[in-house]
């Protein structure tokens, strides 16, 4: 049997595998690392750190709706400080690359933060969430302006020589846009999507289910758009894209790397089912070898469109 | 804390919706103590899409029992397994109660579904302490004394037992009880818990509280079960990993 | 038992109750009305309607996702030609509100359209769909571009007199933009939402599902971000909505009357249980019976929100 | 057409993984005429969300028999449902077979799980015309002849009948039911389709093929259905409403 070469590069970042596990669903790596095997996976993204820790909003969080949920986590973080003298100690102990993300409500704060945490042996890159659409100072408006996505690239860029992701907001008329910013303000790679504005509300109380009036839509309903979002950018900038949203299968990792993706994260499905992620690994490398694939990263963007 | 398929191997009604459920799980069987839980997939497809977490009932040998109430889709298709069929269950979860206190008697409080820990708390206690149960609903069909000892119980309209809450019915009775070596435990809807509380922090007596809410992981990676402290002010606790069960003090209720 | 007045508005339009069918979810109505007592429903908007028919794009045009589904149908339709000879007088037999839906690639042509069709007595109300995303010369520009949307309200307006609607896109940025430029060129109400722009592929083809390449997502997958819209819409603009997405139940009703909608319309729905929008009639009035509630229209934008 | 419960009778394994179930529905086994459908939502929940289409296999008095392939999610759904689970099923839909025209012996041609209109056709057919029934599938295990007369069989790997497609048997017999009082009916995959157009218009003879296509309504208001007519140009047919059954002759395949 032929061997799979797994490995993937999203710009200069070398992962193992394509499989990693999303921001703000795998807290500091602590409790998935029960169920999965650290060293097994591509990579990690850490829970959105800002300067200062976050309590995050008030209960209810979240809510079920169907084939997804809603989150208004609010971004509860346990701060820059505590991350780099707790959370950091344990994912050293791992062979897995892990990718900060960083939260804030200026430009300012996102420099300052990646500043701080750029010295970390162990971070191998950065991912900027410009779009958490659950933080009213700064979340929403950075990630739907494209000048202030361009700004904070920018900025970024130059307080750090490590990989930048930028991780794009899907409430936007054309995300292609915000990846092309990306790029000429020299960053390495965006990942798609972060979750969607939606609502719910209790028909008794008249009352939003979710405390934070709106929350983030995550899932496999979300799945058809964030795989349309991946194919916008992949066919219009070139820059290399980390497919990201209702990811439930190893299926759906190859329907997000046919699409564009060089990477995928695992977002929801974490709390389904802790385990998946590394299991997706050797159902992937199955895949490959039954389609006589010896190069994963042959996938990215290998859809066949009859139509122009 | 693993993920297992386990087999379940009986569904009856208990009484109105109330459902007694007995699966076959022995690795968290072996594990799992009063007051933790376990957080159900109860469907292969994508909706319901999250788990649903269940206080353990009661454990014997490789068995779990579960008492749910169905509340809504989840449920309902959890009230439809049929011996055979497989769960995929995640646990065991969360903090349970603390039973090696230095106590004498204990008195269980419960409203409704609330009673669903309690059959584990009574059979863990009771050739060790004196158990006294205080248990509350809307109407006396609402009343589960399922393996429960030493009952009294409450109903809002009067069908069963003394008419009032079960916290009203508690205080009639707390001269009988109250000592220093007395611990209570309760569980059941926050309008309950909140005069639960009023009325431990009043006679002064230790309480450990199960406590809900809504959640997707069950074990602290998704940050959506928050509970207000009263000692920390710049953090939650989460209800997941720190509770279910808290010390009725140490939670803004 | 008290009367509960099922009655609503929607600007100028009055309807007996707040169902409406979706466009393009019921076709001119003749096949619905052997389940559906058209004589009951609150509304029927038909299927988008253009000067020449269009034969829409070739299969594959629908694929199920979770809890949705994706069609690129291409509006396919008869013209306003055979609209009006053959489908109007199937409709004149029944007493119901005719809404007629438009769609052009150009604004002339939207203008035309309604000049023709504005003297058919059948019809009550015009909705015009800017926001298709399956048509490429029109569609989506269109309704992604907010003085694109102002001028074909302002020149619509002009051709008819007739309660005018503009039904938007979901695929923006800010949609309230879209709908306070709306009401600024006189349009008389706003439906939203249309569907999520989506795809999917065949991970062995690596082709798209869909032949168009993209869809439009619908179905209860997408009400969370609906119902976002709908309020985004009711809090910051002063013109009726119509509420669409993903409703399944006459509870959905409730909810998105609570988040701003006047009335709503059914879509999906439709095609897998055709009987449903009736029942909910028979349904709401019972709810608002046990609710005491003796008007419907008091639920619109009856949100309780705690938090600003 | 009308939206029904209907019980399930019996679900049961015909071979591999192809189910026969029969189901009580008397409203609609009253109407159903051979190669029209049903279109049947297989779970309460939102996902699977549409129908899925199932010709009808056989009509016995109050009850409807369908075969099918267990392809995905929403067949694996029916195949576990038992005695006494509702459907809800929309039906009867469609254009069927027209089994009035002038023609003496019937030519039923079967690829795969295209058997499933066959068998009320063959019921249908019996006592009136002569039936030659070629069915085809990969291997013998695919080879489906439940309630068919008169069978021969292809195989591609030859394990069972004729090693080839079914389109090459028929060539290889059409000396014997060549006539102009033969009428060819057909449902299979696409390349079977394709190739019986051909042998149909190179041996003029007349055929019915039922067609299949992804659908979301069933029954003409959604337009996801559409077919190449090979006679208007300016429009499509719909699979749901002018066919699933078409002269072979109409329609691009
Ligand atoms: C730690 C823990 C232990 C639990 N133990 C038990 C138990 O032993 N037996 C039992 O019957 N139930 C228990 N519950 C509650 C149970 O999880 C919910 O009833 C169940 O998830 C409802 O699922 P559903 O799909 O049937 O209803 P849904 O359709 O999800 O909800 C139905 C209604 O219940 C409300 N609801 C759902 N989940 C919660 C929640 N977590 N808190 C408050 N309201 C909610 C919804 O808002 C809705 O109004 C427990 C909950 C937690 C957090
Ligand atoms: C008019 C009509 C009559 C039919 N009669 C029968 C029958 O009698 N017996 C039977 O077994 N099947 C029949 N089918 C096919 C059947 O409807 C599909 O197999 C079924 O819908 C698959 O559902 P699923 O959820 O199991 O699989 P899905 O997960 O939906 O699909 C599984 C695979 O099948 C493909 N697929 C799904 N639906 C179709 C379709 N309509 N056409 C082509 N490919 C499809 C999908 O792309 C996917 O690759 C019929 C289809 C039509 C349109
Ligand atoms: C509970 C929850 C918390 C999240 N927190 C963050 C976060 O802190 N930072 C971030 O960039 N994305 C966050 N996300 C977004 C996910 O990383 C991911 O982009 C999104 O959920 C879509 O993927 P999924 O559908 O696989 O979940 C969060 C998602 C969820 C569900
Ligand atoms: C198959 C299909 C065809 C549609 N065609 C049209 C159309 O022609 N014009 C239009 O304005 N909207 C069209 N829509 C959008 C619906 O009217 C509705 O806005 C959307 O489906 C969301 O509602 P739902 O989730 O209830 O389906 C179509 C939707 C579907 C599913
Ligand atoms: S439920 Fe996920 S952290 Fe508690
Ligand atoms: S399946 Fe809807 S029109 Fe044919």
């Amino acid at each position: 049997m032929n061997n799979v070469d797994l490995s993937v590069k999203v710009g200069p970042l070398k992962l193992r595998n394509p499989v990693m596990l999303a921001s703000g669903t795998v807290g500091y790596g602590r409790e998935i690392s029960e169920f999965t095997d650290l060293n097994k996976i591509g990579g990690i993204v850490t829970k959105s750190i800002s300067i200062k820790p976050r309590m995050g909003n008030p209960p209810q969080r979240i809510v079920e709706t169907p084939s997804g949920m809603l989150n208004a986590i609010g971004l509860a973080n346990v701060g820059v400080e505590a991350f780099i003298n707790e959370k950091i100690p344990f994912l050293k102990k791992y062979d897995v690359p892990l990718i900060c993300n960083i939260a804030a409500s200026t430009i300012d704060e996102y420099v300052e933060c990646t500043k701080i945490l750029t010295g970390e042996d162990a971070i191998k890159a950065f991912e900027i969430n410009v779009s958490c659409p659950n933080v009213k100072e700064g979340g929403l408006q950075f990630g739907n302006d494209v000048r202030a996505v361009g700004k904070v690239t920018e900025q970024v860029r130059a307080a750090t020589e490590k990989p930048l992701i930028i991780k794009l907001s899907p409430n936007v008329s054309y995300i292609a846009e915000f990846a092309e910013v990306v790029k000429k303000e020299g960053g390495d790679a965006v990942s798609a999507i972060n979750t969607l504005v939606g609502t719910a509300f209790d028909i008794y109380s008249r009352k939003p289910k979710i405390k934070n009036i709106n929350g983030g839509l995550s899932g496999p309903a979300i799945k058809p758009v964030a795989l349309a979002k991946v194919l916008e950018i992949s066919r219009n900038v070139d820059i290399p894209v980390i497919g990201i949203g209702g990811i439930m299968s190893w299926k759906d990792v190859v329907e997000f790397m046919i699409a564009g993706a060089s990477a995928i994260q695992v977002g929801t499905l974490n709390f389904i089912d802790p385990t998946a992620a590394g299991r997706m690994v050797d159902e992937l490398e199955q895949y490959c070898r039954e389609m006589n694939i010896t190069k994963i990263s042959g996938l990215t963007a290998s859809y066949i469109l009859d139509k122009e | 804390m693993i993920v297992v398929k386990s087999t379940v191997i009986n569904t009856e009604r208990l009484q109105g919706n109330i459902f007694l459920q007995k699966i076959r799980s022995p690795e968290i069987a072996s594990l799992i103590k009063p007051g933790e839980f376990l957080n159900i997939k109860v469907s292969e497809s994508t909706s319901p899409l999250l788990r649903r977490p269940f206080s353990v009932a009661d454990v014997e040998d490789e068995f779990i029992y579960l008492i749910f109430n169905v509340a809504g889709e989840g449920t309902q298709l959890l009230s439809e397994k049929r011996e055979g069929e497989l769960l995929d269950v995640l646990g065991p979860l969360g903090r349970g109660f603390n039973l090696n206190d230095d106590f004498e008697s204990a008195v269980l409080v419960v409203g409704g579904i609330g009673a669903a820990p309690f059959p584990f708390v009574t059979r863990m206690l009771e050739n060790r302490k004196k158990i006294i149960t205080f248990i509350g609903g809307r109407t006396s069909a609402d009343v589960i004394t399922y393996g429960m000892k030493n009952v009294f119980s409450a109903t809002d309209d009067g069908s069963g037992g003394f008419k009032g809450t079960v916290v009203d019915l508690l205080l009639t009775k707390v001269n009988e009880f109250r000592s220093a070596y007395v611990k209570v435990f309760g569980c059941g809807p926050t309008p309950m818990l909140r005069a639960l509380k009023e009325f431990c922090l009043e006679y002064d007596l230790n309480c450990e509280v199960s406590t809900e809410c809504a959640m997707a992981c069950g074990f602290g990676i998704c940050q959506g079960c928050p509970i207000e402290s009263t000692e920390q002010h710049d953090k939650y606790l989460l209800v997941c990993k720190d509770g279910p069960v808290f010390n009725i003090k140490d939670i803004v209720i």
